[in-house]
């Protein structure tokens, strides 16, 4: 800034100065084209920011717009160029501008080691910022016309679609069903035998609250007309297990669908009766 | 193991690829439709490719894809088709076609090499896109500090844009031929300190006009202490 | 409105109902891929006529339905295009051979007897698909209050276990021998004291950490899969 700065004290120019110069020079050749999109209006800047996929989209622009190549690399020009666009995006698109500043603090050094000869020397060859910077431009053109190319190539829903038939009625999944071995079943029939006799030589009070007849005797007090309140069906001197026999039966009876549970609001009372609910 | 004609054969196999929900191999076909005949590659292929020349005068194509073959239309019919459906045909940000693209020429590619690439954060989004399309998958981690991620592309990318295979993408060569700039050359003009200070001096003086345009309406907008943050080390040299 | 050649029309038509989600009527051809163009119905009937003809001696036919014209496959090939579509069944639970087999060994029985040995719940899931196996049936109701179904097995159980009938149902003393081998080749290497030291030494010297054999064994293979999965990438690129 505090450079075209110095150049504005030293040489006012009228604003109003608009003819076509020359503005570079390349290989030699006096580039004769006004970049038109020097001056943008910050409003339009903000919607042309939003087209550019980033630093090197945007440098990648300004050396194209310019028919720069990208070998040649004009840092001078096109970092007064960035720097514009840059500051602007600072105003309008703070949360941007930060890949964008690396690149700026980029192309200053790179300016800087191209106008003193002193650095120059002691970096030449080597490690040259400069090469660095085309490569980097050069691979990412690469990829950014691959994406275009990618993008007209031809691609389902937009250019084909794929074409179906309906296979006929007679068409119908085939279903492999597992394999069974005897061997299996009869394990399968010892283990079982085996385990309810563990459950009898085990005694256990709950085969005195099985589920199964705590559901018979439900079905026998309840009746299809009236709602029985869930506490009456509940026998307290059964103890906890018993009130948990008698829900898990009442929950399994409405499961086969044999009774219908109903509760007039969140937390009142259950009321069951016998029947079941419409099946849909 | 039966015996079956060319033209039952060519009957059975055009119809398969037709009614199946999937592109079919030539070795799903084998191990579906074909499992009681005996049936060769060669015969195989000879009757896809009596199938291919069949469909080759009609609105319809035999084409082969990634995970097989499929009946497709002809990319021509496009535009007319479309007005089948009522959705409107999604487009594509760059921002996921160059992601898509580097994952594609690139694989298996981290998230942060396509960054250092494009320059640019790859959002989150663009990612969860591409692998819920099932366009890229995660294959591996690469071995450096946090193990990142590598990607790569799914036969459904090449599905989708009915290739067989990545080799029938364009070469990448290519591309680099699109702008043949000489390096040699340019390097030569860069390294010449003199042409490079009189282009700069040309592009300071007669354009000055429109640069300090630019310069001023920065100035008045942006607080001092945003521009001296955006000022390079420049500023010393003129 | 636009002229559209018959050979044009014709693609274009046989690609749309190729493609359609649903078959296309005559007024729905007209009214999508052919608002733009100037085509009599005569002129579309005549064209749909002719792609029927050209499909008649290939694998697919052009068929009119209800809703309009759609391609389908020639029912003749039915049979063999159904193994497109395979399906394998998960292996039965516990929970469904412990049902069959006491339904087998045990019939007639109710779903009740049944939940009273197993002390669990039968679920109308395994009575269902058992039946749908054609496995079992129910051959009356026991006289009790509800009338609870009688189950037994079939003919076709019978046929698919090669047993002539019932009787011929082996017990499990019959396989002791083979069943007693099986658990202890299974459990030898956990029973192997030696072995497991020696394992138990190794994990405690890599990490510091006891393990058994198994969990060793577990993570050899799991480090060895991640090692595999970060090579094939680069492969399966081309």
């Amino acid at each position: 800034m505090s450079e075209t700065k110095a150049t504005t004290q030293t040489e006012p120019t009228p604003l109003t100065q608009q003819q076509p110069l020359a503005l570079a020079f390349v290989n030699g050749e006096a580039l004769i084209e006004k970049p038109e999109d020097l001056y943008i209006p910050p409003d339009a800047l903000e919607v042309i920011l939003e087209t550019f996929e980033g630093p090197l989209d945007l440098l990648l622009y300004l050396i194209r717009k310019q028919k720069f190549d990208i070998a040649e690399l004009p840092v001078l020009q096109v970092t007064k160029q960035y720097m514009k666009y840059v500051e602007t995006m600072a105003e309008v698109k703070l949360e941007l501008a930060g890949e964008y500043l690396v690149m700026a603090a980029m192309l200053a050094e790179i300016k800087s080691r191209i106008l003193l000869p002193k650095l120059k020397e002691v970096d030449d060859d080597e490690n040259d910022p400069r090469a660095e910077l085309i490569r980097r431009l050069q691979e990412y053109e690469k990829i950014k016309l691959a994406a275009e190319r990618l993008d007209e190539a031809p691609r389902l829903e937009r250019d084909f679609q794929i074409a179906h038939a309906c296979p006929s009625d007679n068409v119908q999944p085939i279903k492999h069903m597992p394999q069974v071995t005897l061997k299996e079943l009869a394990f399968a029939f010892a283990d079982a035998i085996k385990r309810a006799q563990a459950f009898k030589d085990h005694k256990i009070s709950k085969e005195v609250l099985s589920t199964r007849a705590r559901m018979s005797m439900l079905m026998q007090i309840l009746n299809p007309k009236t709602f029985t309140s869930l506490t009456e069906l509940v026998d307290l001197s059964e103890g906890p297990a018993g009130v948990v026999v008698t829900f898990i039966a009442i929950l399994e009876l409405v499961k086969e669908n044999l009774v219908v549970l109903e509760q007039a609001q969140p937390y009142a009372n259950l009321h069951v009766k016998l029947g079941g609910y419409e099946q849909n | 193991m039966n015996k079956i004609s060319d033209e039952q054969l060519k009957q059975l196999v055009e119809a398969a690829i037709f009614v199946a929900d999937h592109p079919l191999s030539i070795k799903k076909l084998h191990a579906t439709v074909l499992t009681d005949f005996d049936v060769s590659n060669a015969q195989l292929t000879s009757v896809l490719n009596e199938i291919e020349l069949d469909y080759a005068p009609r609105g319809i194509q035999l084409v082969q894809v990634a995970s097989g073959y499929r009946f497709q239309s002809n990319s021509g019919l496009g535009p007319l088709l479309s007005r089948l459906w009522q959705e409107t045909v999604p487009k594509y940000s760059r921002a996921m076609l160059e992601t898509l693209s580097l994952i594609a020429y690139r694989q298996p590619i981290t998230r942060g090499e396509i960054e250092e690439i494009r320059g640019v954060a790859v959002s989150s989004q663009i990612v969860k896109n591409l692998s819920e399309r099932d366009w890229i998958k995660i294959v591996g981690h690469k071995e450096v500090p946090g193990r990142p991620a590598l990607y790569a592309t799914t036969d459904a990318f090449l599905n989708y844009f009915a290739l067989s295979s990545l080799s029938e993408l364009p070469s990448a060569e290519e591309f680099e031929g699109e702008h043949e700039d000489s390096l040699q050359a340019s390097l030569k003009i860069i390294d010449d300190p003199e042409q490079e200070n009189q282009a700069d001096q040309n592009a300071s003086n007669e354009n000055g006009a429109i640069e300090d345009a630019g310069e001023d309406i920065t100035e008045n907008e942006a607080s001092q202490q945003d521009n001296d943050n955006l000022q390079p080390p420049t500023q010393s040299v003129h």
